[in-house]
């Protein structure tokens, strides 16, 4: 699988209204070309992100995630990226720690002016993932989709 | 017992016989994890764990796993019951504890009682053999013998087992263990006055070895006024409601039905889920929680007072049997030490001293 | 008529004013000469001193201001005249001709990729290219392009018109003429701006000869991730990274030659922050500016200098810049200049920054004549000290640089204060209500979802790219979806039709549009929804624009695929979409000023003009605060008569209930609703509640007590506002007390003022920004008494700021002597054998002087009061490092608190003179009033919510909440919410453990609803 | 120390400062001392103290308090607790997360040596046992003595000890000490960071596979008074409840990363856990980040706010991804 060219990661992509989702509407604008790979959720704030949904995009079986929020200093909401960024340092390093490859669980930060430095991190992030294959490591998912099709048989 | 036919077999020859019924059947074995016993299921050139003292976890998970599927249902799936054996194999449970065997006798009377059938136990346990390992290495906590139990108990097997040492002892207790060693006569000798002399003497130092004696008797009765008693705002107190003494014991039975939701069905064929059965334990409190926010258990106190209530009352009640066999695992792994053995002996005090203290 | 305001300008100051006078509910015609709104603010990549993200923080008001009923935008339009007095005005507006039908236009932008004539990018000063037909940046407020008819193919010749073929809406309009309107209004806000000084100029540093030299606000777009090297630091001449940069400050500023005598008052910071954002584009550039003060004169601006210097390794080399020479085949620039001590040095730059400064030019003195405005000596609005907003023209008042140059939360605070100003001429005239009729809402409770799926095209936007017949012919196989369809263009008028039909038909209780982004365009839809009769929160966008066909041109397979999986996760989420209501809060309309200074008297003043009940604390027996010792204004006028007629006026006010000698006990409450214990000292103790609906901090500072320089020992050294006060004395009363009872100002032979003292230190790392202007004042004063008299002004760096610099010019011509020192070596006081003197390095002679004196004058800086702590504490609400309260938003909020109806004003901000406390006063009144005008105010939809059950109070969200919206119920031992405070940022939801929280419209199940189905 | 600690306790009850006291009395089991609760002056000869008294008692605080919630002017019990070092960091935790009331709580903090850790002890059929000083004297069902270095057995996080003492007490009993600083108390987590990603993974896969989700580790975490644990709730729902391994990996790194900044390394959730899942090596982890990150310790300090409930603006931030 992992030299299938033809297979493509799903990555979810957490992005704050203010400063990412608005970064990522300017590269549409401006017409910046990026891997077609990201889902994005929006959120109001990347502080709004649970720790918990990263666990669950890799449980879900979908092969990264970044969760984008506004430059420390720029959040809309004074100090939401301050709060999450202190979260996420730590579950980061968790998530290596214990064997998940540092690749798929990332952030960034993107200003509402930074459609270029948004498609960067998308493709970063996508080539990453890419070298990484697909997710096997807490999918949930993976494990059912066998289970599921061994009973039906 | 006296007019018992004894068979006797080479140890290293069980391993034989194992690996011939590997097709027949689904073996479950003790063999050694960690420095700790646990059935597993048998695998050429694995040994028997023969000194174990007892498992840790009690093999009524081969009967009742800890997680099952039900069914799968949704668009894609039709519903299906699972609860067959995996392959369709007949069960051999080998080894088994004397203790865990009778209760898979009490198991048999909650999942196929008069009142109700649970078709995914019984379809297991009918075909299941059990083959008992008498027991010679009672530990301090054991205290079967003030139930019902004793090392060479024969309740709930098929055939028990004696290890001589070189030598294992045979002795078929039911009609289907019969069949069984008659089947594989082949690998059995019939066993000589000596080697049954060997069992009783062995028996009786195992006996012996179970220092620890509790007087339970009319326990049932005791409890039938006890509800209220004020005594259960002291006995519970060190409990930290966690589920080990439960989820170790052979003769909890406790399961919560729950769907799973499968992620991908939205877009696929696949099912959209499956509902599945695990173990609960009656130390949790969302194990009574309604949905309306009322929890008819909301403390501590009321969830211990409902674990022993139910296996030393409301069971002697429903199915006339105490539902514990004295395995001591709830006392052996319990992170706090609360001691089954002493709250059935501050329990049985009832009555007698402590009238005034009732509600 | 009703209350209606004409603001003229829509840079960041008409914006704000705009939104704070809409927020009163008074109508506001906006006009911009521009296509867009924004002005200057947005072509800055960052802001100073946090280095915020200039768009990220303005795009907001720009959406805010573009939607807002009670503002009309009229953009491309210029102000022709204004007839009338106040209150009753009549505006006479030229609108140029856009060449696109506003109301028909979409703003899709395929005219623009049609358009086969490229033009310079105004945007980008004209360092990248655009379109003759443009929408001018992508966050313009309209989003509509607009054709420079100076290039247009065929309004020049007749031939193209390729931009109307491919227009679907019919929306070009070649026939558009010019278009004269007349508005009637209240009073008017001039915020006409400033413009860049034009560097050409000055010929000796060969801007536009040398390519490599560029001015501040080229580099600025350089600097931008949306400019012209998307953020790459590219030279011009070779489009290769420079490997050092210098900044040459002043250019236009501070400059006799060229008459532009006044200081710019930003440069010096916005020269700083780029020194400081190159080291994070290209790490390890070298960086030098050249300056001759530096004038870090604002809040956390010297903390800002320090890591420049310090972490950022920037070089400031105090100097003035002689001229920039070329090297020919590198241009590579040649910077000469001189040191300190007056050698003549040479060094070589990849690239130079022309600082240049702001002034008022032709067509904006022209506006200024046609409307009679007076202008001062260096072209800006003439304004004075007490009257710092008004114009020479009753009812017309200003804000931003079109009154002097400032930055942006100056510009912002006088912005507020002018619609404070521009309100209070409005009181005889009723308020236009603005309200919709909205049909009941449907009651979708127990329905299973009945989903509405409607896709757009977008022209060719998105069909281009997407298969969006594929798109919907997807979603109708998605369980719960009734009712899928394509849109050409979902935002037209008759689309909304469509979809009100079709909620009707079919019944539907959720509606998902496959479109452009929700940022713009959620709105719309909603009140759509609104006006079918559903709640407007069942609705879920799912952006296959901005985020999907633009951004995927040339993977339309996986475009399309990815367009699917976006609708299927809206479709999933808003399934679990439920009804969100708004509660209704109450608002008490008094207000509570704590301090009886100049600015909280102000407040109170502007309020209680408006008819709302104001509770005025001051701690003290009399009302003045600090003032009171300021006897002279800068330009020497005595301050006494206006600080009485204050004070009388405060005491008669019917509206203003004063508290003297009284001091805060207890507050609490919120926004709207605020309960505060009030405890009187004095000879009867007595304590009392007040209700009111918002607070002013008014509090005031302290003067710092000198510890150094013999203050205390010697009575020959004072502070300055001792000195001042002196020289009151003896002006008004022939005798003086204090230190020198006995001296008399006409004898006095040699004396020395010291800068800095108790200022820009370790303890205190911060400017005190009055200092040097009231050295200035205080040392002309005493030079007009007593012209024989020797000045020495020791000073760091000379920080007069703006327009102040004209005195400190004047200062330098009467033969005050300012020598320079530095931190490391500081002036040294000695009372030998009773002679006073004093030593100091002279930089430019390289050697120590020592001067013997009569009078040792210290400027001592100011310090926050001390009682700060407890009232912040009381008030919920943040102080700086450095004591001052720290407001919501150090750019673009700077009176108001993070927590909803507090604001503050004056010194209690950070060191300031009359002219900006009173500034700050008024903006703080035009905020407060924001929220008094309304009987009540509606709390945001998407709200956190406690689930009780789950919630065991263990007070993390308490502590998170940036809004100070949750509490603790020490009873029930659970957080609560208040709405009214609530933002809806979600970050205590995710921070909670027990997931007792959940944010409406965020929630939890919603979010992994989405995740499911990726 | 023990009569030390009765009479201190007896004072206690005589002069009416505490309803009830939580201590340990001797178990039923060798080796083993268990929580025990006194109301009674009478109960208190049946304290012990020993080097089995290794349950942090902590986590029976909050229970006294919860069922008081929502009454008004409730009278609320008032209990003394005997708190090792780690039980009083607990301690500490919970009155900073408002779950237990300081003034309601009498800490008779004590100078710990170390606990013994068990299952240090290969001999399964220990039937006695007897505490000497440093040593520890076990005795087969044979009737065999062996006698065994008390150093030995003590469980990990006693090895290395920094506050073998409460930090917040109102009577602190015993000497001090002797602190084994010189041990590298992370040496095991620099350890496992060291290998590759591979083999943390499949260390962690391994241990993970051994828990059946008896809830032990959680229910003896005093940090764990969640009234619905994130594992069991419904709406939304994380993680499904049976054993299957992704399921328990969720439940696992949900419930270590909550205590992020929270957990003492007390070692309850080790000792309770039945299957001997090597939790520390994990629940560790998060310890050195959060003193590495935050410079953060938890349950010294009453006014430091909890590092996930601030910030700094120069927060560590280089795992933030650049282009």
């Amino acid at each position: 699988m992992k030299n299938d060219n033809n297979w493509e990661p799903k990555i979810v992509t957490f992005l704050c209204n203010w400063c990412s989702y608005a970064g990522a509407d300017l590269a549409g604008v401006s017409r910046l070309q990026y891997p077609p790979n990201i889902r994005v959720i929006r959120v109001p704030c990347s502080g709004r992100v649970n720790p918990f949904y990263i666990i669950k995009v890799l449980q879900n079986g979908i092969d990264g995630v970044l969760v984008s929020g506004c430059h420390p200093g720029d959040c809309h909401y004074i100090s939401g990226n301050l709060v999450a960024r202190r979260k996420f340092a730590l579950l980061k390093s968790f998530l290596e720690y214990i064997g998940i490859e540092p690749g798929r669980v990332q952030f960034s930060w993107v200003s509402a002016a930074e459609g270029g430095r948004f498609v960067d991190i998308i493709e970063k992030v996508t080539s990453e993932i890419k070298k990484l294959g697909p997710s096997k490591k807490l999918s949930k998912w993976q494990k059912e989709a066998e289970y599921i099709k061994e009973i039906l048989k | 017992m006296e007019n018992k036919k004894f068979k006797i077999i080479k140890k290293k020859e069980i391993l034989k016989l194992l690996e011939s019924l590997k097709k027949e059947y689904s073996i479950f074995v003790p063999i050694e994890d960690n420095g700790d016993a646990r059935f597993s299921e048998f695998k050429s050139g694995q040994d028997i764990f023969w000194d174990y003292r007892n498992t840790k976890i009690s093999p009524k998970e081969i009967l009742f796993p800890q997680a099952e599927t039900l069914f799968c249902f949704g668009p894609g799936a039709e519903v299906k019951a699972e609860g067959s054996t995996p392959g369709g194999k007949d069960y051999l449970i080998f080894g088994i504890r004397p203790c865990d065997a009778q209760a898979i006798s009490l198991l048999d009377k909650v999942f196929g009682g008069e009142d109700f059938e649970d078709p995914y136990y019984l379809e297991r346990r009918k075909k299941t053999t059990v083959i008992s390992l008498a027991c010679s290495k009672p530990q301090i906590d054991c205290f079967c013998t003030s139930l019902k139990g004793k090392p060479e108990n024969e309740e709930g097997a098929d055939i028990i087992l004696f290890d001589l040492g070189e030598d294992v002892l045979a002795g078929a207790v039911t009609k289907k263990g019969e069949k069984f060693i008659e089947k594989q006569n082949k690998w059995f000798k019939d066993a000589g006055q000596s080697d049954v002399d060997k069992k009783d003497k062995l028996m009786d130092l195992s006996l012996n070895k179970i220092k620890s004696q509790i007087d339970i008797q009319n326990i049932k009765e005791k409890l039938d006024n006890a509800f209220n008693d004020l005594l259960w705002n002291e006995i519970h107190q060190k409990c930290l409601g966690c589920g080990i003494c439960t989820y170790f014991c052979p003769t909890c039975h406790c399961f919560d039905i729950t769907d799973e939701i499968n992620p991908k069905a939205a877009d696929s064929k696949t099912p959209e889920g499956k509902r599945v059965r695990c173990w609960d334990s009656c130390m949790y409190p969302l194990f009574t929680l309604h949905a309306s926010g009322h929890n008819p258990r909301p403390t501590y106190k009321e969830r211990m007072r409902q674990r022993i209530m139910h296996k030393f009352n409301y069971c002697p009640e429903n199915f006339k049997e105490i539902f514990c066999v004295g395995c001591g695992r709830c006392i052996r792994n319990c992170p706090v030490n609360l001691d089954l053995r002493e709250v059935l002996v501050s329990l049985m005090s009832l009555g007698s001293l402590c009238k005034d203290k009732k509600i | 008529m009703h209350k209606r305001v004409l603001v003229v300008g829509g840079g960041i100051a008409g914006i704000q004013a705009a939104l704070d006078l809409a927020e009163m509910k008074i109508e506001v015609y906006l006009i911009e000469k521009g296509p867009s709104i924004g002005g200057r603010m947005t072509q800055l990549d960052k802001t100073f001193p946090t280095n915020d993200c200039a768009m990220c923080i303005l795009s907001p008001k720009l959406v805010e201001a573009g939607s807002h009923p009670y503002i009309k935008i009229i953009t491309n339009a210029e102000l022709e005249s204004i007839t009338g007095q106040a209150p009753n005005f009549e505006a006479t507006i030229i609108k140029k001709p856009r060449y696109i039908n506003e109301e028909k236009c979409t703003g899709c932008g395929i005219c623009v990729t049609k358009c086969p004539v490229k033009i310079a990018d105004e945007y980008n000063k004209g360092l990248s290219k655009t379109k003759c037909i443009h929408i001018p940046f992508p966050q313009a407020v309209p989003a509509i392009p607009i054709i420079d008819k100076e290039y247009c193919a065929y309004l020049k010749r007749g031939k193209c018109r390729k931009c109307e073929e491919s227009c679907e809406m019919k929306a070009i309009d070649f026939s558009q003429k010019e278009e004269v309107i007349k508005v009637n209004a209240g009073s008017v806000i001039l915020a006409l701006g400033s413009e860049e000084f034009d560097a050409t100029l000055k010929d000796e540093y060969g801007y536009k000869t040398f390519p490599n030299v560029m001015t501040s606000i080229e580099f600025e777009r350089i600097l931008s991730a949306s400019g012209p090297t998307q953020g790459h630091i590219l030279r011009p001449s070779d489009g290769k990274e420079p490997k050092s940069i210098a900044f040459i400050q002043c250019v236009g500023s501070r400059d006799m030659q060229l008459g532009n005598e006044y200081c710019s008052a930003i440069c010096c910071m916005q020269a700083v922050k780029d020194v400081i954002l190159i080291q994070e584009h290209l790490p390890g550039v070298e960086t030098s500016v050249f300056y001759m003060d530096m004038r870090a004169y604002g809040k956390d601006f010297d903390k800002f200098v320090d890591r420049a210097k310090d972490y950022y390794k920037a070089r400031f080399v105090h100097s003035r810049i002689s001229s920039i020479e070329v090297n020919m085949d590198t241009e590579d620039l040649i910077v000469c200049y001189a040191t300190d001590d007056g050698t003549i040095k040479k060094e070589k730059f990849g690239l130079v920054v022309l600082s240049v400064g702001l002034l008022s030019t032709g067509g904006i003195k022209e506006t200024a004549g046609k409307l009679n405005i007076e202008l001062n000596e260096c072209g800006f609005s003439k304004s004075s000290t007490f009257m710092p907003i008004s114009t020479s023209r009753a009812g017309i008042f200003t804000a931003g640089t079109f009154s002097g140059p400032k930055d942006i939360p100056e510009t912002v605070m006088e912005a507020s204060g002018s619609a404070a100003c521009a309100s209070s001429l409005l009181t005889e005239f009723p308020v236009k209500e603005i309200k919709e009729e909205l049909p009941a809402e449907i009651n979708i409770e127990g329905q299973p979802p009945r989903i509405g799926v409607f896709v757009c095209r977008c022209g060719i936007n998105i069909a281009a790219t997407v298969d969006v017949p594929r798109v919907v012919e997807y979603s109708s196989t998605l369980k719960g979806v009734v009712h899928s369809q394509e849109f050409m263009f979902s935002c037209s008028q008759d689309s909304q039709k469509v979809i009100t039909k079709m909620i009707k038909e079919k019944n539907l209780n959720r509606v998902v549009v496959a479109a452009c982004t929700p940022r713009t365009h959620e709105p719309l839809f909603q009140k759509t929804l609104q006006a079918s009769g559903l709640n407007p929160y069942l609705f879920e966008f799912a952006n296959i624009r901005e985020q999907c066909s633009w951004v995927h041109q040339e993977a339309k397979d996986s475009a399309t695929k990815k367009a699917c999986d976006l609708l299927r996760m809206a479709i999933s989420k808003v399934k679990l979409f439920s009804p969100l209501s708004k509660s209704t809060i109450t608002i008490n309309k008094k207000a509570l000023v704590i301090g009886g200074g100049i600015a909280g008297m102000t407040a109170s003043l502007d309020l209680a003009a408006q008819g709302f009940g104001v509770y005025l604390v001051e701690k003290e027996e009399e009302l003045g605060g600090n003032f009171r010792h300021v006897r002279y204004a800068l330009d020497g006028g005595k301050t006494e008569d206006f600080l009485n007629s204050l004070i009388d006026k405060i005491r008669s006010n019917k509206n203003i209930d004063l508290y003297t000698n009284t001091e805060i006990k207890e507050i609490n409450g919120y926004v709207g609703n605020f309960k505060t214990r009030l405890a009187a000292g004095g000879k009867k103790p007595s304590e009392s509640t007040v209700e009111h609906g918002v607070i002013i901090v008014a509090t005031g500072a302290e003067e710092y007590e000198p510890t150094e320089y013999l203050y205390g020992k010697d009575d020959r050294v004072v502070t300055q506002r001792q000195l001042e006060e002196w020289l009151w004395e003896k002006e008004s009363k022939g005798k003086g007390t204090g230190p020198l009872p006995d001296a008399d100002p006409r004898t006095l032979k040699n004396m020395v003022m010291i800068q800095c003292v108790g200022s820009r230190d370790e303890e205190r790392p911060y400017c005190s920004r009055v200092c040097c202007s009231k050295a200035i004042k205080n040392a002309i004063k005493l030079k007009e008494l007593n012209p024989r008299l020797n000045i020495y002004v020791l000073y760091r760096d000379i920080r007069s700021y703006g327009v102040r610099e004209l005195y400190y010019k004047k200062a330098r011509e009467m033969g005050i002597i300012f020598i320079r020192y530095e931190e490391e070596a500081k002036p040294e006081a000695k009372n030998s054998k009773g002679r006073l003197n004093i030593k100091v390095k002279d930089l430019i002679l390289d050697r120590d002087l020592l001067i013997d004196i009569d009078l040792l004058v210290l400027s001592s800086g100011i310090i926050a009061d001390k009682k700060n702590k407890s009232l912040s504490q009381m008030l919920k609400v943040p102080l700086n490092d450095d004591g001052f309260f720290l407001e919501a938003h150090v750019k673009l909020r700077p009176v108001d608190f993070a927590t909803d109806g507090i604001f503050v004003c004056g010194l209690a901000h950070y060191p300031k003179d009359v002219s900006e406390a009173i500034t700050q006063a008024k903006a703080a009144a035009a905020r407060a009033m924001t929220i008094l005008t309304k009987d009540s105010f509606q709390t945001e939809g998407k709200v956190s919510e406690i689930r009780k059950e789950r919630c065991s109070g263990c007070g993390l969200c308490v502590e998170i909440c940036p809004y100070k919206a949750i509490d603790l119920d020490e009873v029930e031992k659970v957080a609560v919410i208040n709405e009214a405070l609530c933002k809806g940022c979600g970050a205590c939801v995710s921070s909670c453990r027990a997931n007792a929280i959940d944010l409406k419209g965020f929630k939890d199940e919603q979010i992994l609803a989405a995740l499911e189905v990726v | 120390m023990i009569e030390k600690i009765k009479e201190t306790v007896k004072k206690l009850f005589k002069e009416n400062k505490i309803d009830i006291f939580i201590g340990y009395s001797e178990g039923t089991l060798p080796l083993r001392s268990t929580p025990c609760f006194i109301t009674r002056s009478e109960d208190i000869e049946k304290l012990v103290w020993n080097s089995y008294c290794s349950n942090n008692l902590a986590v029976y605080l909050p229970r006294f308090f919860v069922s008081q919630r929502g009454a008004k002017d409730a009278k609320l019990p008032r209990i003394g607790i005997l708190a090792k070092g780690c039980d009083g960091r607990s301690i500490v935790g919970l009155i900073k997360e408002h779950q237990i009331p300081r003034e309601n709580i009498y800490i008779i903090g004590i100078h710990c040596g170390g606990m013994i850790n068990t299952k240090k002890i290969k001999k399964v059929d220990i039937v006695a046992a007897e505490e000497k000083n440093d040593k520890v004297l076990v005795e087969d069902e044979d009737k065999k003595k062996v006698e065994l270095k008390k150093e030995e057995l003590l469980a990990d996080m006693c090895k290395t000890c920094q506050y073998t003492a409460p930090a917040v007490y109102d009577i602190l009993l015993g000497k001090e000490k002797q602190k084994t600083k010189k041990e590298d108390r992370e040496a095991f987590i620099k350890e496992f960071e060291k290998k590759p990603l591979e083999e943390r993974w499949e260390y962690f896969q391994e241990q993970i596979s051994k828990c059946i989700r008896c809830n032990a580790c959680r229910q003896a975490c005093p940090n764990c008074y969640c009234k619905e644990c994130f594992a069991e709730q419904a709406k939304p729902r994380w993680i499904g409840p049976t054993n299957d391994i992704s399921d328990v990996m969720f439940y696992q790194i949900g419930r270590i990363f909550h205590q992020a900044g929270r957990c003492v390394d007390c070692g309850a959730c080790v000792r309770a856990c039945p299957m001997g899942v090597d939790l520390r090596v994990f629940t560790y982890k998060l310890i050195k980040d959060v003193k590495e990150f935050f410079e953060y310790e938890a349950g010294v300090s009453l006014e430091e706010a909890p590092p996930l409930a601030t910030f700094k603006q120069d927060d560590k931030q280089e795992f933030i991804t650049e282009p």
